[in-house]
């Protein structure tokens, strides 16, 4: 690790990971982190060894849901959710994005911010689902048109 | 109790019935609204994922908007309320930042939940109350951003909060304790990891079916769309029957108070509050 | 007042000629015989043979002080002091001048320049010499009783050690009987005893002594004076048992109604089950409302405990056999006086409610570590225990520090469970098992038990499970391992923060606290020293500490006290005075006394507390007036001691540097230089200072008008003074005076303030040189004329 | 021309007093604000003693030389020691002049 010490990218909250103990509270209390073999305090970890790229190539990062579960509990103070989004911004300039995260939900959102300033849940589930079938796809179709009667999708 | 009202992406989509029962309880509780016109997605959490900047300018744009018509703003949406909130404490502490945009009063930002159990007061609900709804169990779930990071204003807490239990006692109904209620449900990650969403959202349903409520109270659009629309599809994954009509808090409040369930958009409902109904005579 | 002629006599000595070799001390002679009233002045190279011939000078009148130059050993020191007592000469006439440690000596330093020097130092001292009088210590009045507040384990063996050396004490408790927290846990660690045994020991020497007056049920409701003469008033509580007839038989209890009802914890009754109904079972007191004094039965006497009584019930007293019922005593007030305070007010354990992520006071089966000391008498079948350490403490949202005792509480607690319950399975989630010193031993003693398994992981939510069992999820840090846990019983190891009763005596005494709320003290040199003169404080009001330190602190904390209980305070003469007819009231010396030894007199003007004051002199430093001078270092000898450096001696572009060095540590770093023998440049004097508080800007200012070309001040460190902040006091002001000078037109950096520690005589050589430079680089005063 | 005091500076000598330029002004002109600073109640009034600059233990007031004098630049600052005394005149050009006296009535 020690060898891959690279210089940290400054940004408002990446020097706090060093004031982590490893405690691993955000672990524990992450909903998400038995999902990836990362876990929050690995993310952190990386960090305090100065482990940018790696941190920043954590399957872990696009699953964070940003509950800030592990912010309100840290003992030490360290605001974990937003490091995590600042490693995802990191990991989009740098190209560290590994092949397999499907960034596209993301892409969809920001454009149509940029070009209606409002969000159509409608046009964004339409765009992601075109990229990726999702896992129960005839619930999902039932499930559209009972939005449409109900005049939830406009 | 004069705000202007932030109604934000989800309120005039899949949330309309929130939108329409919030404006109908309102007005029967004497909380002053007016909506803006010209408002801008907050970029939830993904303006913050990829552009610091444009999560910065999107919130800003509504905090100046209150700022010339003098009021506060309340948001419905916890997401809404967390990203306008964070941006205006930003604007309070950092004082270059206060003079960057200008400000000369930086509005208060505040969530529905807030201005219901706080700057309304659960007694003054409870006077209003035409219809208690007398044996009816409802179990509250706050998920994640209402309490988190900001404890609504700092007057709750993070692991225990309390406004919505103290709502539904107003109502006349029965709070149940929810363990879970501060989980989160997973909706953020719906498009991007469906996976992991429908499980997180699957753990919050079994557990509250354990519990068997009659219904499940919400105050956020997105927790709403998980339990409620995604209720038939997490009942495949967990192969078994939930059946829980979830509705939101100002569903709620709204039959309390005696207004016409249709005016408060529950004939919306994905997962049907029949018989639900029934039990409280509707 | 007749003023006397300072007549003096300088001698110089000059052990195995080591002056002769690097300054003409004819020379010097020469000089100094020139001054006035100057009566004699010789070279000495032998002490013992010319010591009779200035003994019989001074009693025959021919001087009246006496002056030293040269080094001197601690011995040496000793035998001029004693043989001159006893021929009547007061000491505080003689001053000392080491002209080798301020540099003389040094290698590659022009002869001729040391001369001058040399002349420059003693005329220096000489000035000073001239103003010395004749001081004697002052030896005021004291009361030989003192007063402890808190009986906890450190207020009884803090009583009983000066009960030992036959010293009154007023031992003043809040609750009915003595013991405090220590008596409410079931087994002290490391040998797993019962606390009530080590408690009783002390109790016993108190129910034999009569030097020992114990107010239970009492609170200090004021405490005047001064160190030596406190005046004090406490008030006690009805007890409504008269301690003279109750002898304890009990049949009181038997017929008293009412149970006092336990302390309200909400819990959710959804989540009580079998085990954790036992759990609360085992918890709950049967206390009644009349009963023996808590937590430990000394006094003897019953209490009751009215506001639990039913309306218009006379049941105890129909039942006393001895009539010792007395439902309508009254609270009273007592007053006595002491010479010291010792307080030993404890701890309080953190509210574990506030760490409301592990659901303490939701799920019934969540208890704090002290009510686990309660369950630990009769444990309820239990076969999953998790433990979770640092539950408040290390947090920034609650305790900051580590409470430091609860990891080995818990590990007790294991080794305990694990010999009633052998086949219990514990879990200890911890961030970091601190266990110093010999409490190593239970750590590896528990780790070799069998089914105790320690998770390096804090858990971040307790959630409940089936059948009223608890669920944990965390993450085993080590392994990196998601871990499940069903458990029948948590045990939070809750952190210990200062009592209520600390809280309520600060504000009562105005004694300053830490950002946690324990009492502030020199935690390194003078850990059991308050702020405040002849208030002690001991124990685990000072910080968390486990028992054996308490008492330790306690003990520590009765041998400070003594010197306060000796019937008369000795004041050494060094202490400030204040010139009346100069004072404004401008109040600065009171708000700047680190020890508050200041207060009005009835004119409004400042009044010292002799008995208070520590002889800083930083109120001699904040004067604007100068006003206040200590006993044995007036600001005028000061004044004169600076006027007399002819900056002069040293060719004109040579920068002249005057240092007041704090005697704490600077003095002592610039003095080792020399021993070391460092090159310490000659262009700097300096001037030994009790505190770097004590230098007055109206001193600097007089440097610069004679011609120094920078003054430099040295004291401790941040946080490392012994007089609180006489550091930061003095660099404030340099400060003001720095801006002062930049508007002038001078450099500012001609006063400068900088931290040195005692050993820090490279850096105090290194900083000299850097000055000098600096100094030169900016050209001469414009003051030198 | 009445002095100018530094806000930043003064501590109103811990305001529980009179401060120590309000006692000293011979005209009685220095009073305290609702801020607890120092400041000239009649800037009319004052004939530049300076008593207070030289009073001012925080060195926070300073002198305005009237305008018939010297302008601007212009500065007269006094330096209290033990028993002296300095002066710095600096005039409108900037040029410094500095005398140093000893006053030994302060000491005894």
């Amino acid at each position: 690790m020690k060898e891959s010490v690279i210089k940290l990218i400054h940004t408002d909250t990446i020097p706090e990971s060093s004031i982590c103990v490893q405690c691993g509270k955000c672990s524990s209390g992450c909903p998400v982190a038995f999902e990836s073999e990362h876990s929050p305090r690995k993310v952190i970890r990386f960090l305090q060894w100065g482990c940018l790229k790696e941190a920043s190539q954590s399957p872990f990062l696009w699953l964070c849901a940003s509950c800030q579960a592990c912010t309100v509990r840290c003992p030490r103070g360290v605001n974990i959710s937003s490091i995590m989004l600042s490693l995802r911004r990191i990991a989009q300039q740098q190209g560290w994005v590994m092949p397999e995260e499907n960034l596209s939900y993301y892409k969809t959102f920001i454009n149509m911010i940029k070009k209606r300033g409002k969000i159509s849940e409608l046009r964004l589930g339409l765009a992601t689902a075109l990229h990726k079938i999702p896992s129960h796809p005839i619930e999902d179709i039932v499930l559209f048109f009972k939005l449409l009667k109900r005049g939830k999708l406009r | 109790m004069n705000y202007l009202y932030y109604p934000g992406c989800s309120l005039k989509g899949a949330a309309i019935d929130y939108d329409e029962s919030f404006q109908a309880v309102a007005s029967s509780l004497g909380i002053e609204i007016k909506e803006m016109k010209d408002w801008e997605c907050c970029g939830a959490t993904v303006a913050k994922s990829v552009d610091e900047g444009l999560s910065e300018t999107l919130p800003l744009s509504t905090l100046k908007n209150a700022e010339k018509e003098e009021k506060d703003l309340l948001m419905l949406c916890p997401s809404c309320y967390v990203n306008h909130l964070q941006v205006s404490l930003k604007a309070k502490e950092n004082e270059t930042f206060f003079e960057q945009y200008s400000f000369n009063q930086v509005p208060e930002v505040k969530q529905l939940l807030e201005v219901l159990a706080f700057d309304v007061g659960a007694e003054e609900i409870k006077k209003k109350i035409i219809k208690p709804l007398k044996g009816i169990k409802v179990l509250p779930y706050y998920g994640c951003l209402t309490v988190r990071p900001f404890r609504l204003g700092g007057k709750e807490s993070y692991e225990n909060p309390k406004v919505m239990e103290k709502i539904i006692e107003a109502t006349g109904a029965q709070p149940v304790f929810f363990p879970y209620k501060v989980d989160c449900c997973g909706g953020t990650l719906l498009l991007s990891k469906e996976k992991t969403a429908l499980k997180l959202c699957a753990s919050i349903l079994k557990q509250a079916k354990k519990l068997s409520p009659d219904c499940i109270v919400v105050a956020c659009p997105l927790c709403h769309f998980m339990l409620d629309a995604k209720q038939r599809t997490i009942e495949r994954e967990l192969k078994e029957k939930i059946d829980l009509p979830v509705l939101y808090i100002t569903q709620l409040l709204g039959l309390a108070l005696g207004i016409d369930y249709k005016k408060l958009g529950i004939q919306r409902l994905v997962t049907s509050p029949k018989r639900f109904l029934q039990k409280i005579g509707v | 007042m007749q003023k006397t002629v300072p007549k003096t006599g300088i001698f110089i000595f000059d052990q195995g000629k080591r002056l002769a070799r690097s300054i003409d001390l004819d020379a010097v002679i020469q000089r100094l015989a020139r001054i006035k009233n100057v009566i004699r002045c010789e070279v000495l190279t032998d002490l013992a043979a010319p010591l009779p011939s200035i003994k019989e000078d001074f009693t025959s009148d021919k001087f009246n002080r006496i002056f030293w130059v040269g080094k001197f050993s601690d011995y040496q020191k000793k035998t001029i002091q004693s043989e001159l007592s006893s021929a009547g000469l007061n000491p505080y006439m003689y001053e000392w001048c080491d002209l080798e440690e301020q540099g003389i000596g040094t290698k590659g330093v022009d002869s001729g320049i040391q001369t001058q020097k040399a002349i420059i130092l003693i005329q220096m001292t000489l000035a000073r010499t001239r103003l010395l009088e004749p001081l004697e210590p002052l030896e005021l009045p004291a009361v030989d009783a003192s007063l402890i507040i808190g009986a906890g384990v450190s207020g009884l063996h803090t009583a009983t050690s000066l009960i030992g050396l036959c010293k009154k004490v007023y031992l003043v408790e809040k609750e009915s009987g003595v013991g405090g927290k220590v008596a409410s846990l079931h087994r002290l660690y490391p040998r797993i005893c019962d606390p009530r045994c080590g408690l009783e020991f002390e109790i016993q020497k108190i129910r034999e002594s009569d030097m020992i007056e114990v107010h239970t049920l009492s609170r200090v409701k004021s405490l005047f004076g001064s160190p030596g003469n406190f005046d004090v008033r406490i008030e006690k509580q009805s007890r409504y048992v008269s301690e003279e007839k109750c002898n304890a038989c009990g049949e009181c209890m038997k017929v008293c109604p009412a149970v006092i009802p336990e302390e309200q914890r909400s819990r959710e009754s959804a989540f009580i089950n079998e085990t954790s109904q036992q759990v609360l079972n085992s918890l709950k007191s049967d206390k009644k409302a009349i009963h023996p004094a808590v937590p430990m039965t000394y006094p003897s006497t019953f209490v009751i405990e009215r506001q639990y009584c039913p309306p218009d019930c006379r049941e105890c007293v129909k039942a006393c056999p001895a009539l010792a019922v007395e439902l309508e005593q009254t609270s009273s007030e007592l007053a006595f006086k002491v010479g010291a305070v010792i307080i030993t007010t404890g701890w309080d354990p953190y509210q574990l409610s506030k760490v409301d992520e592990y659901g303490y006071g939701i799920y019934p089966n969540v208890i704090s570590n002290l009510e686990m000391e309660r369950l630990l008498e009769d444990p309820p079948v239990l076969k999953e225990i998790g433990f979770i350490q640092c539950a408040g403490s290390r947090d920034e949202r609650h305790l900051h520090y580590c409470s430091s005792v609860c990891c080995s509480v818990s590990l007790k607690q294991v080794l305990f469970l694990k010999e009633k319950l052998p086949d219990a399975l514990c879990y200890i989630f911890y961030q970091d098992m601190r266990t110093p010193g010999f409490d190593e031993e239970l750590y590896q003693k528990v780790k070799s038990l069998n089914n105790v398994i320690f998770i390096r992981g804090n858990p971040s939510t307790v959630k409940p499970g089936d059948n009223g069992k608890l669920r944990i999820h965390a993450e085993d840090t080590l392994s990196g391992k998601e871990i499940d846990l069903s458990l029948d019983l948590l045990v939070l190891a809750g952190g210990m923060m200062p009592s209520q009763g600390s809280f309520e005596i600060a504000q009562l005494l105005n004694l300053p606290q830490n950002n946690f709320g324990f009492f502030e003290s020199h935690l390194q040199c003078h850990p059991e020293e308050s702020q405040r003169t002849g208030i002690l404080v001991g124990g685990a009001c000072r910080g968390p500490m486990n028992i054996s330190q308490s008492i330790e602190s306690s003990h520590r904390a009765a041998m400070e006290v003594l010197p306060f209980l000796n019937r008369t305070i000795l004041i050494e003469p060094k202490y400030p005075v204040l010139d009346l007819t100069k004072c404004d009231k401008c109040k600065r010396c009171m708000e700047e006394c680190p020890f508050l030894s200041y207060v009005f007199d009835e004119n409004g003007f400042p009044s010292l507390d002799l008995t208070k004051c520590r002889q800083c002199g930083n109120c001699m430093g904040i004067c604007p007036l100068i006003a206040i001078s200590l006993r044995n270092n007036t600001i005028k000898q000061i004044a004169a001691q600076v006027q007399a450096i002819k900056p002069s001696f040293i060719s004109k572009e040579e920068p002249v540097i005057l240092a007041f060095l704090c005697e704490n540590d600077a003095y002592h770093a610039a003095q080792s230089a020399v021993e070391y023998g460092l090159p310490v440049p000659p262009n700097v004097f300096f001037i030994k200072v009790p505190c770097a508080g004590s230098v007055n800007n109206a001193l600097v200012a007089d440097a610069l008008a004679f011609g120094i070309d920078g003054v430099l001040i040295a004291g401790c460190k941040d946080g490392q003074c012994h007089y609180v902040k006489g550091n930061q006091l003095v660099k404030t002001r340099s400060g003001d005076l720095s801006d002062k000078l930049q508007k002038m037109m001078i450099d500012p950096q001609r006063v400068r303030f900088e931290s040195l520690e005692i050993r820090d005589s490279k850096k105090y050589v290194e900083l000299v040189k850097s000055y000098i430079e600096e100094l030169r680089a900016m050209g001469p005063n414009p003051f030198k004329s | 021309m009445p002095p100018k005091i530094d806000r930043e500076k003064c501590d109103s000598c811990k305001a529980e007093k009179e401060s120590l330029c309000e006692q000293i002004c011979p005209g009685d002109l220095m009073t305290l604000d609702e801020d607890k600073k120092a400041y000239c109640r009649m800037p009319r009034d004052c004939w530049d003693c300076m008593s207070c600059v030289k009073a001012c233990p925080k060195g926070a007031i300073e002198t305005r030389i009237p305008y018939q004098l010297g302008y601007h630049v212009a500065k007269l600052i006094p330096m209290m020691g033990t028993n002296t005394i300095t002066w710095t005149c600096i005039d409108i050009n900037g040029k410094v002049e500095r005398f140093q006296y000893i006053n030994r009535g302060m000491l005894e």
